[in-house]
């Protein structure tokens, strides 16, 4: 399941859902991303998300179902926000469950990978010194390129 | 053809969407862009430096030599900085 | 923070609390481990999970204090449950908070992996076969292998 | 010394703790280790297949090789399986 939102959502109750009822689920891994409260050394007054409404869903569907895929899943989750959020603000879930742990982990991992550099979502931060758009990160694309298949 | 721009491509041409008669030798992203490039002001100042630029096409990333027809929907945006 | 009890706890509130009313983290993971319904391809009736107090509290402080050292962590937490546990019932509970998401996940996952083959438990099942203690799984002992430094 | 015993090895030995005056040639876990397989009956049962047996001193993970001395407390007791 993929979702966006301008919402906050409740990483508690969405691993929750991911596993109640079932008995063949040994291992829920989650990942939580945060505004973190300062960037380039300056302090952040508040970060906006912009996204491609439409490609978003699109890609992130891709990526899920790739992860599905590639990994022994149970079931999976993204919900990524979007719009003006303040430092300490939740911006993304990721959730995997899986029978084993590695596979929940691995699928993270790669979910987080990929949607990192696929996912149409552009960060405005807005900073002491000014407005800027965050540039992408090289490690960013380093890390996707991980999983890339020989 | 519907053209789309997000983020700082899409301040630097000043809008997020048109839809344009693009000239027939536009067969591909690349000679598109070109084509952007020629009407100058916030084009050519957005499509200045093409490594920034990434381009999709109905909505699937493409590389700049993917064909463009009429009728698509082709996007230019920064790389992508979500997560 | 590391804490072994028979009690339940809450995945959600425990992230929370890891993050709540700090920025400068960018990253929280969670592990969250599941009693599944099968084992050896019988159904499971339930799981009694025996320690040894004392050493258990200090294994696990242990682990947790290696992870701190190696990674770059804002705080981590470790919650682990003793005595009977049903299928779909919570078992074990990891949480890593760390600036960005390699080292939160990374962590995580030595957590544990370093758990599963250091701190003292056991666990026992009763099967529709009858009662069978749980054989240490080589794939264990191969996953804390990988994060012995050369 | 004290000595304790979890899981399986608990219950094949029939108790989970006690205290015992082991003989001044139990130097080490090992030789400890062969003095209550000695005793027989369940002790024998719990040590017969030492691969599968393993030790901690004073709450130490540790190899049968190590030492071992009056007032310590050695703990015996399968791989560990929590998670």
């Amino acid at each position: 399941m993929i979702r966006v939102q301008k919402e906050d959502f409740d990483p508690g109750a969405e691993i929750a859902k991911l596993h109640r009822g079932r008995s063949d689920i040994g291992a829920v891994v989650s990942f939580v991303g945060l505004v973190r409260g300062e960037s380039h050394g300056e302090k952040l007054t508040s970060m906006t998300l912009e996204h491609f409404p439409g490609m978003t869903e699109r890609e992130l569907e891709r990526i899920e179902r790739e992860a599905l895929a590639r990994w022994a899943l149970d079931d999976a989750l993204i919900v990524h926000r979007v719009g003006e959020l303040k430092p300490g603000e939740r911006i993304v879930l990721v959730v995997t469950a899986a029978p084993y742990r590695r596979a929940a982990f691995e699928a993270a991992e790669f979910l987080m990978d990929y949607l990192k550099t696929r996912a149409p979502f552009w960060k405005h931060e807005l900073r002491a010194s000014g407005e800027h758009w965050v540039e992408a990160r090289d490690s960013d694309d380093a890390a996707a390129a991980r999983w890339r298949k020989e | 053809m519907k053209l789309l721009y997000f983020a700082w491509v899409r301040q630097k041409v000043g809008r997020g969407e048109e839809t344009v008669d693009a000239p027939g030798e536009a067969t591909t992203v690349a000679s598109l862009v070109k084509w952007l490039q020629s009407r100058g002001g916030g084009y050519a100042d957005a499509f200045a430096d093409l490594k920034r630029v990434r381009a999709a096409v109905n909505q699937e990333h493409v590389d700049f030599s993917a064909p463009v027809r009429a009728g698509d929907e082709v996007a230019f945006f920064p790389p992508v900085t979500g997560g």
